[in-house]
């Protein structure tokens, strides 16, 4: 912590705004999760949310050992990783809901064609 | 916090052991992987907690007793090894007797 | 070339990934990174698919940015849901009627879809035909369908040249 | 040495007609009876020292730490039954060969019958008590097989399971109280417990020893209340019960009672106990044996009644009594062997042993009942027969004990009865049999045995009319050494058959009126016995053994009713029980150390852990939302690891809960998603509370130990990780190197798991639910397409970070093993987002392989040390300077650690496509996408 | 002030996490925990973030790295457990 | 320094074996096996007893794996005892291994690998002198056994594994807690050092090892099947095939053996505030195992079952022996433990080999068929039985002597006494019963058919007459033991030996 506290003030300002940043979205994707009305709806604020939160406290975090000497961007890939796998890991759930016909919520308007709708295996 | 912490051991402890005393297999074993976290927790405690201290040379003035590292990243992996062929053991229990009650069913107390 | 490279970009790729671990560019990781990050697409060569190769570099970098500013506006829109009353939610769900039907990019549209403002994918429907997205806000899907087929799926066409 | 060949001879002897076995019957005869003639003719000349009174002896270390040794002696009170046994034993062989029947196992027979003559020769031989003790025993077992000879009888069976039950627990007591006798005594050896004499019986514990012994000689020579179990010895065949009943099995209750004489006589206890317990055993046997239809049923509780007058004749313990008592054993030696014989000549011949079918034989067998009569006169204590002398003997010392005071009377008049009603027997025996009316119809026409048969019978019956004309020629000198040995004083015996008249002669006079009075109203005593009939001493010994053993099965079935909790629940309370006493003693539990500050990270994890276990715990019947709180646990056990600066543990703690929870939801799919309540309140209570005290236990513990300080020896290991290890990582450094042979272990662990579930996989068919827990069909596609894209994508980058993770794990956080299940779970999902069949075709590789050489590897590195003259798994680290590379470290170590890497890849990966295949054949293919 | 910042954000992601395990608790549905299980696993790294950037160290970076690179497979397989049952086949 | 690396050799050999096994061997794959399993069990026998010979000449042996001496590296310790356990492992796993090359080894696969390693994992334990390795190899030993008693499979089997498992993985989490409370109170892993550190602890430091030390015994206690902690053993051993349950035959004597390691050099004489710390409940529980035994013997009526109990009884009377504390009760005690271990292990082979010839009946305890080598197993068993009840001329009797003999002239003793004499009676009773009902009292007709390959009745014969040679040389053996007993109670030498840098000088490349 010493060691950060001796950084310019800028730098300091930088990596608390991005702290905060991350911090912030984090907190509303969670928010979001705990209070949204069904699933589909709940999907979207981790999905997105988390990936602010973590894009900003990986920045952050690049910042605050970068600015100590060395350019430091391993951190980047923990972004690039969650990037990656957080749409699979929504995708799938989307479609483990679809499956298991979670209730929806009431405004919500489904607009899925016929053949699109969704079909169980029948081969059974 | 060693009150937190062992506080914590013992309460998870506690509700794996409860897990250990249920009639069925696969509590059984979620217990018992349970329990080994716990375990694992206490003998990583055994070396006293320390922030900020990780046993690397170079790092940091004070370390961590790096012992019981070593011996709960051993005991890890025996317990992963012993999770691994208890959960499988569940299921050919379930696949050869048709259920995963761990008792014969006419043996008292299981099915009461 | 192509023998001892048999996917370039994703050697590339990862020789990046390799510096970005080791946070170093001395010359004993860059040789032991060049090593390993020949040998492993090698060793790995039967498991990976016929990908379509990009084509226009340049381009992809520029869909990067955009996703990336998306995604900025992206949370801020769904914070601004979350945090706002519950009768501005009005989701929806539909189909985007898929205009490709190579693996990598259908599955790198469906990931931006997710990640940018207001839309998950759903499900890959249509047999690769169409992708089953719900949508968060009130806007119509024919816009947001317009949204996507103009702003991600035209660029990643031109990216793999399909 | 002669006295071992004695001994010995027989027992290895047992071999030879073993070895004869496709040999004709006299073959074998003879080879076996030479046994028994050679060990007379060496014993002749050891016999002629004895008589001299010398002590021949022998010994031979064996176990000198317990004092046990191969030591024998043959004083007179050995020599007299080693005769016996020797010379009675010839002739039951000869008799045996001609009594067998052609489809007897004859090989068997005399081989344990000389296994027999040679336990009891050990026994009468032994100079040290163990010894005595260990060929007690060896009596037993090998007259439980001759008397289990004919094992397809049921009575057989029994009849030896009873014998070797009651002789044996007898023996068993022995040993307590020959033990306790040594322990006094300070030896085994006879003479230093003879010389102990004063010791032991002033030691406390001189009673319970001598009734431990005591019981042994009386279970063996069936005294009362143990006299049941010898007439089930019956079921053998007759040799065997002649030999078993003469001069053998139950003379050596007998012979113990003498031999420990010198030791324990003498005092008033034994004295009161052996009178009186032989005094009943005469009066109970003989009452019996004038019941008995069976002859040999006869002649056995008649033994048990000889051997209560002998017994109690050592009881009284006095010099002539002991002569008496040992001129006894002679006499019923030879007069009982000669009627056994006699009994089996009738049974053989006659088809039939029930007195109540047999009558007037004396027609068609005049030379059985020629013989018959004399040996029962012997037996009935008629003049001039020895069985006389040895009475009127047992009569005068009956008179002359003052032992019991003022009732000192009703001995001598219950031995009048005693002799008695062994003379209402004896006269039933050959009344019943060869006279009684004429002949009825019996199962086989009798006539007389062939010569050779009678022959034993004829040798004993003159053997009973020679001791008893002269016996001065014929036994005294054997006596005198026998008795010499007993009462440890030099005496010479004075025997004649005529005393003139006196007290005793009178007594015998009533005995034999009163038998014969006894014997005509013998009907009344049938009738007034009748009513007691059905009570057969082996159906209830067997009645009582089934319902002990009925009893204990059923007390079993409550105690261990194979419930797994009952187990754990006993294992608990067991380390309850053990630990908390120990807490109870602790005054302070806080300690003096410096204890770190909480913050609110710290108590919100700390929450969602007790809260996530909490969750699984009461959540455990629905066991998807189990498995994911225990997800919640172990991702924040991790998460602790890494806030309380382990590193190394947290990736792998990281790691590994990944894959277990990958197996536990596979398995999940073939077990029940949700089960019914199956406990009773009661039962979650004894639960709860176990769960709290070992929780309670625990969380103590670890707050006594957080709390106080200590010194470790890690010290020395993160002073030394530089300098001999080479790596700055110390955890990584003490797993591979310093400890580097527990995480050999640990991967041997691995390795063995992965086979055991290969093994545990093989045969199993699965039960698989064809729709999920709401009935709801499968979804069709199996492999979704974007998975399978960005599995593909994640392949190469985990490998990169895989072998990135391995080659810092030196220096940094990291490993073979963590890099090892990077790589490992990057495979899994190329399983979980292709299939096995898209895997397969595309990495051929045998895991199994790659597993076993990844120990191999890891081993082999150790035993390279060995060429470098160090310990197996010492480690060995340079740093090389390479053109544009630079500087770099090489080390052992990593190649262990290789090792390492490649068997978790291997382990796990074989656990878990193993694992995934069983299922692939059975579910249909993935259509679209 | 850095140090009060980094202190709001634990409290922040400690909230989160709080709010996530509610829902992880509540259900209804599985996918609902499913999701709430993932978004732990997200903020748990993001907690050794900035345990790293409060502690100056970067020791919580490959537990962080592997929590990214693995976190989603427990999701993939809770999520093809509900789909398909199998999760490998 | 070959000498040396003698100490490891009985781990590796069959550590090396194992992992070769589990490498595909072309077609035919089972003679290969089968020949690398005798192999190497013959080597390690061969090692085992050069081993011994080399430390009874030259005193304890201390190998310092990774050159790093105790008391920070671990360190194998092979004192008398130690090889004397590994001398009876290899003893008794070459007859159980050619018992299993007869067709046992085909019911399932990877059962030479497995028992190889079981091998390693009872030797280890046996030779390490570092109390987290002992644990180490105690997993190492219970895994491989877990996938061998699966071997054969069937119900039965599958339900007592899945006890047994899940009450060792218990034991594994208690031993795991013990382990940490001992370090954490002494600062060490190593036997020796924490022999030496907690003669040291005073108060409450040592009222908390004290817990430790406690929990160490139920642990120990489930693996030597004592008295509440034993309930897994009489159902794992009889339903499991013979080939494994005579090898199990020295996994309970790994729990004694560790027991009486533990309890006499950490917690022994020297160990002040915690002197004997476990002896009194030993008595106790050992003399309540006794009794338990034989109410389970009287209460069986299956033959396994029946020699599951007898390995209780020996249990229990091993734990009471040792609980004297005394120099002549830890040596008779380790003589009874040589015998009951060979003679136990034979006699599961032969039940096994008895149900299988007899069909049908298999192993309970009723009339049945003639089997087709009737009089051999007659002959065997009569020998097994008079051995184990402990009735001369076999080693049982001696063994028995000597236990009483050891035993204190006191109430105690008496006690003990009473119950080995009441369980001696009891086996005799019942292998009395066992042997009329299955031998003699056989069905009338034809014997059965099936036979059993010569090589099983072989390997049954060199255990027995192994029990003929320990009593033959009961003396010496005696006197060994003895000496192992000396040693073992000489706790002030122990620890100078092990600690005291072996190698002397510290590791030097650079």
């Amino acid at each position: 912590m010493e060691a950060l506290n001796q950084l310019p003030l800028w730098v300091q300002w930088v990596i608390a705004f991005f702290i905060l940043i991350g911090a912030v979205f984090a907190f509303i994707g969670s928010l979001g999760l705990a209070i949204l009305p069904d699933f589909f709806t709940r999907l979207h604020a981790p999905t997105k949310n988390t990936t602010m939160g973590i894009g900003g406290t990986v920045i952050a975090a690049i910042i605050s050992t970068s600015a100590q000497g060395t350019l430091t961007l391993n951190e980047l890939l923990i972004a690039i990783f969650l990037f990656l796998t957080a749409p699979i890991s929504a995708h799938i759930l989307a479609k483990a809901a679809l499956h298991t016909e979670l209730p929806k919520f009431a405004p919500t308007r489904d607009l899925r064609d016929k053949e699109d709708a969704y079909q169980h295996e029948t081969d059974k | 916090m060693e009150t937190l912490f062992s506080v914590t051991v013992g309460v998870l402890t506690a509700c794996s052991v409860f897990l250990i005393l249920r009639g069925r297999s696969f509590p059984v074993v979620v217990g018992i992987t349970m329990l080994s976290y716990a375990v694992n927790l206490f003998l990583f405690s055994t070396g006293r907690l320390t922030i900020d201290g990780a046993p690397i040379l170079g790092t940091n003035t004070e370390y961590a007793d790096p012992l019981p590292q070593a011996l709960v990243l051993t005991a890890i992996v025996i317990g992963f090894a012993m999770t691994a062929y208890s959960v499988i053991l569940a299921v050919r229990t379930r696949g050869e007797i048709g259920t995963d009650e761990v008792n014969e069913q006419d043996s008292g107390e299981s099915s009461r | 070339m192509s023998k001892v490279f048999p996917a370039p970009f994703l050697t590339l790729s990862l020789f990046a990934i390799w510096l970005l671990l080791f946070n170093s560019i001395a010359p004993g990781v860059v040789i032991l990174g060049l090593i390993i990050t020949t040998l492993i697409p090698l060793l790995l060569r039967p498991a990976w698919p016929d990908f379509k190769t990009i084509k226009k570099p340049h381009l992809a970098l520029v869909y990067l940015v955009i996703l990336i500013f998306d995604i900025i506006v992206a949370n801020f829109k769904v914070a601004a849901l979350i945090l706002g009353r519950r009768k501005h939610l009005k989701p929806a769900l539909f189909v985007f009627p898929l205009d490709m039907t190579d693996e990598l990019p259908v599955t790198i549209l469906a990931s931006t879809i997710t990640l940018t403002p207001g839309t998950v994918s759903c499900e890959i429907t249509r047999g690769r035909r169409g992708i089953l997205i719900h949508a968060f806000s009130d806007e119509t899907p024919e816009e947001t369908i317009n949204v996507i087929r103009q702003r991600y799926e035209r660029r990643l066409k031109e990216i793999f040249q399909c | 040495m002669n006295l071992f060949y004695i001994v010995f001879a027989p027992m290895i002897g047992a071999l030879i007609p073993l070895l004869l076995r496709r040999t004709s019957r006299p073959v074998k005869t003879i080879a076996t009876i030479a046994i028994p003639i050679s060990c007379i003719l060496v014993a002749w000349p050891l016999a002629q020292q004895t008589l001299a009174g010398d002590i021949p002896t022998a010994i031979q270390q064996w176990l000198p730490n317990i004092d046990f040794d191969l030591a024998f002696r043959l004083d007179g009170l050995s020599l007299l039954f080693v005769s016996l046994i020797l010379g009675i034993g010839v002739l039951i062989v000869l008799y045996a060969h001609y009594y067998l029947s052609s489809k007897d196992n004859d090989s068997r027979f005399y081989a344990c019958l000389l296994l027999f003559m040679s336990s009891m020769l050990g026994i009468v031989t032994a100079d040290n008590v163990l010894l005595m003790w260990a060929f007690w025993e060896l009596t037993s077992i090998s007259s439980f097989l001759l008397i289990g000879y004919w094992y397809h009888q049921s009575d057989a069976r029994r009849g030896a399971r009873m014998a070797l039950a009651t002789t044996g627990a007898g023996g068993l007591a022995l040993l307590a109280g020959l033990l306790i006798i040594g322990h006094i005594a300070g030896s085994y050896q006879l003479d230093a417990i003879f010389a102990a004499k004063d010791a032991i019986q002033a030691h406390s514990l001189y009673i319970p020893a001598l009734i431990l012994v005591l019981l042994g000689a009386f279970t063996k020579s069936a005294q009362f209340p143990f006299q049941f179990w010898l007439p089930h010895a019956m079921a053998a065949p007759t040799p065997v019960s002649a030999y078993l009943h003469s001069a053998t099995m139950v003379k050596a209750g007998i012979f113990l009672l003498a031999r420990m004489h010198p030791a324990l006589a003498g005092t008033e206890f034994w004295f009161i106990t052996v009178t009186l317990i032989g005094l009943i055993t005469m009066l109970v046997g003989a009452y019996f044996a004038l019941l008995k239809h069976d002859l040999k049923g006869l002649l056995a509780f008649s033994t048990v009644s000889h051997l209560g007058l002998i017994c109690m004749l050592l009881g009284i313990g006095s010099q002539a009594a002991v002569i008496a008592a040992l001129f006894h054993v002679i006499n019923h030696a030879c007069f009982k062997a000669g009627l056994f014989m006699t009994a089996g000549i009738i049974d053989h011949e006659a088809g039939t042993r029930d007195m109540r079918k047999l009558q007037g034989l004396l027609k068609f067998m005049p030379i059985t009942a020629t013989l018959a009569m004399i040996v029962t006169a012997s037996m009935a204590g008629v003049p001039p027969f020895n069985g006389f002398m040895s009475k009127e003997l047992f009569l005068d010392q009956a008179l002359n004990q003052h032992l019991f005071g003022g009732l000192s009377w009703f001995v001598p008049v219950l031995a009048t009865v005693g002799a008695a009603l062994s003379v209402a027997y004896s006269i039933r025996f050959i009344h019943d049999v060869f006279f009684n009316g004429g002949y009825k119809e019996l199962p086989k026409q009798p006539h007389d045995p062939p010569k050779m048969m009678a022959l034993p019978v004829l040798i004993l019956s003159l053997m009973c009319i020679i001791i008893g004309l002269l016996p001065m020629l014929t036994v005294s000198g054997i006596l005198n050494q026998a008795v010499s040995s007993v009462v440890l004083d030099n005496i010479t015996v004075k025997l004649a058959l005529w005393h003139g008249f006196n007290l005793p002669l009178l007594m015998s006079a009533v005995a034999i009126v009163g038998g014969i009075v006894i014997y005509s109203q013998r009907d009344q005593l049938f009738t007034f016995n009748r009513q007691f009939e059905g009570q057969d001493a082996k159906h209830n010994f067997e009645r009582i053994v089934q319902s002990i053993c009925d009893s204990a099965n059923k007390l079993f079935t409550y105690i261990d009713t194979g419930s797994l909790q009952r187990y754990m629940a006993l294992v608990l309370i067991s380390v309850i029980v053990l630990v908390i006493p120990q807490l109870f003693e602790i005054v302070t539990l806080e300690g003096s150390r410096e204890q770190l500050p909480v913050d609110f990270v710290s108590i919100v994890g700390a929450s969602v852990l007790m809260v996530a276990g909490f969750a699984t715990a009461v959540l455990h019947r629905h066991r998807f939302i189990m498995l994911m709180m225990l997800s919640v646990v172990g991702l924040v056990v991790s998460i602790s690891f890494a806030h309380f600066s382990a590193p190394d543990l947290a990736m792998t703690q990281l790691v590994v809960e990944v894959v277990s929870i990958i197996l536990m939801v596979l398995a999940l799919f073939f077990m029940p998603q949700k089960t019914a309540r199956a406990s009773t309140g009661h039962r979650v209570f004894r639960d709860i509370l176990i769960a709290s005290l070992i929780g309670g236990i625990v969380a103590t513990l670890n707050y006594g130990i957080l709390t106080s300080d200590f010194e470790t020896i890690s010290d020395f290991f993160i002073a030394n990780a530089k300098t001999g290890g080479g790596g700055t990582n110390v955890v990584n450094l003490i797993l591979v190197d310093f400890r580097g042979f527990d995480t050999l272990g640990e991967i041997t662990v691995l390795a063995i798991a992965a086979a055991g579930i290969h093994k545990l996989l093989n045969k199993l068919k699965p039960f698989m639910p064809s729709s999920d827990i709401d009935g709801r069909p499968w979804h069709r596609i199996k492999h979704p397409l974007m998975l399978t894209n960005v599995a593909n994508l994640i392949l190469p980058m985990a490998m990169v970070v895989a072998v990135y993770i391995f080659l810092r794990g030196h220096n940094l956080p990291g490993g073979g093993f963590i890099a090892g299940l990077i790589a490992a779970s990057a495979m899994i999902l190329q399983y979980i987002a292709n299939g096995v069949d898209w895997v397969k075709e595309r990495f051929n590789v045998n895991y199994q392989s790659l597993m076993s050489f990844g120990v191999m590897i890891a081993a082999l590195t150790g035993v390279g040390s060995w060429f470098f003259d160090r310990p197996f798994l010492t480690s060995w680290f340079t740093y090389l300077k390479w053109p544009l590379v630079g500087k770099f470290e090489f080390a052992t170590a990593l190649l262990f650690d290789l090792g390492v890497f490649l068997t978790v890849i291997g382990a796990t990966m074989m656990i878990l496509s193993n694992f995934g295949k069983m299922t692939t054949r059975h579910r249909p293919r993935q259509e679209g996408n | 002030m850095l140090t009060t910042v980094i202190h709001i954000a634990f409290v922040l992601f400690s909230l989160s996490i709080i709010m996530n395990f509610w829902r992880l608790a509540k259900g209804p549905h599985l996918p609902d925990r499913i999701l709430a299980l993932d978004t732990v696993y997200i903020n748990s790294l993001a907690l050794l973030l900035l345990l790293g950037i409060y502690q100056n160290t970067q020791t919580y970076f490959e537990a962080a790295l592997l929590i990214a690179m693995f976190g989603f497979v427990s999701t993939i397989a809770a999520g093809k457990f509900l789909l398909r049952g199998d999760l490998i086949e | 320094m070959w000498q040396q690396h003698l100490a490891i050799l009985p781990i590796l050999i069959p550590l090396f074996t194992a992992l070769l096994q589990l490498l595909p061997w072309g077609d035919r794959p089972q003679p290969k096996r089968r020949a690398l399993g005798l192999a190497s069990s013959i080597l390690t026998l061969v090692c085992a007893a050069l081993l011994l010979v080399h430390v009874n000449q030259n005193g304890m042996l201390v190998y310092a794996l990774g050159d790093w001496s105790a008391p920070f590296g671990i360190v194998l310790v092979l004192d008398k005892l130690s090889t004397l356990m590994i001398l009876l492992t290899a003893v008794l796993a070459l007859p159980v291994l050619i018992y299993g090359c007869y067709t046992e080894d085909n019911l399932g696969s990877h059962f030479h690998a497995l028992f190889q390693f079981q091998v390693m994992g009872i030797i280890g334990a046996f030779a390490t002198g570092d109390l987290f390795n002992l644990f180490v190899f105690f997993e190492v030993l219970l895994i491989s056994s877990y996938g061998l008693m699966m071997h054969g499979g069937g119900k039965f089997r599958v339900r007592s594994t899945l006890h047994y498992v899940l009450l060792n993985l218990l034991g594994s989490a208690l031993f795991l807690i013990s382990v940490g409370t001992l370090y954490a109170t002494t600062g060490t892993l190593n036997m020796a050092d924490m022999a030496v550190k907690v003669a040291q602890l005073s108060g409450d430091e040592a009222a908390l090892a004290r817990a430790g030390g406690f929990m160490l015994l139920a642990v120990f206690g489930i693996k030597a099947a004592i008295l509440p902690l034993h309930f897994w053993l009489p159902q794992a051993y009889s339903t499991t095939t013979g080939v494994v349950a005579a090898l199990f035959a020295i996994m309970t004597k790994v729990g004694v053996y560790s027991i009486i390691r533990v309890y006499t050099l950490i917690f022994g004489p020297e160990a002040n505030e915690l002197v004997w710390l476990a002896a009194d409940w030993l008595w106790i529980l050992g003399i309540l195992t006794l009794i338990f035994g034989i109410i389970g013997m009287l209460g069986t009526r299956d033959f396994r079952l029946l020699v599951a109990y007898l390995v209780i009884v020996s249990v229990g009377t091993l734990l009471a022996t040792y609980s004297f504390s005394s120099a002549a009760g830890i040596s008779t005690a380790l003589f009874y433990l040589i015998h009951s271990t060979v003679i136990t292990g034979a006699l599961f082979l032969l039940a096994d080999v008895m149900a299988f010839e007899r069909g049908k009946t298999a192993s309970r305890i009723v009339t049945g068929k003639r089997m087709a080598n009737h009089n051999t197993y007659a002959v065997m068993f009569l020998i097994a039985a008079i051995a184990i009840i402990g009735l001369p001329p076999l080693s049982g009797f001696a063994g028995k002597l000597m236990i009483l003999q050891a035993a204190p002239v006191s109430t105690s003793g008496f006690w003990l006494w009473g119950t080995m004499l009441l369980a001696t009676l009891v086996m005799l009773i019942m292998m009395s019963r066992t042997g009329s009902k299955m031998i003699w009292h056989t069905l009338q007709g034809k014997p059965n058919e099936q036979s059993a390959p010569i090589g099983k009745r072989v390997a049954i014969g060199m255990l027995l007459s192994l029990s003929l040679i320990l009593t033959i040389f009961a003396n010496p053996i005696r006197d060994y033991t003895d000496s192992v007993a000396d040693e073992l109670l000489d706790t002030q030498s122990y620890p100078t030996t092990v600690i005291a840098p072996s190698s002397g000088e510290e590791n030097q490349y650079e």
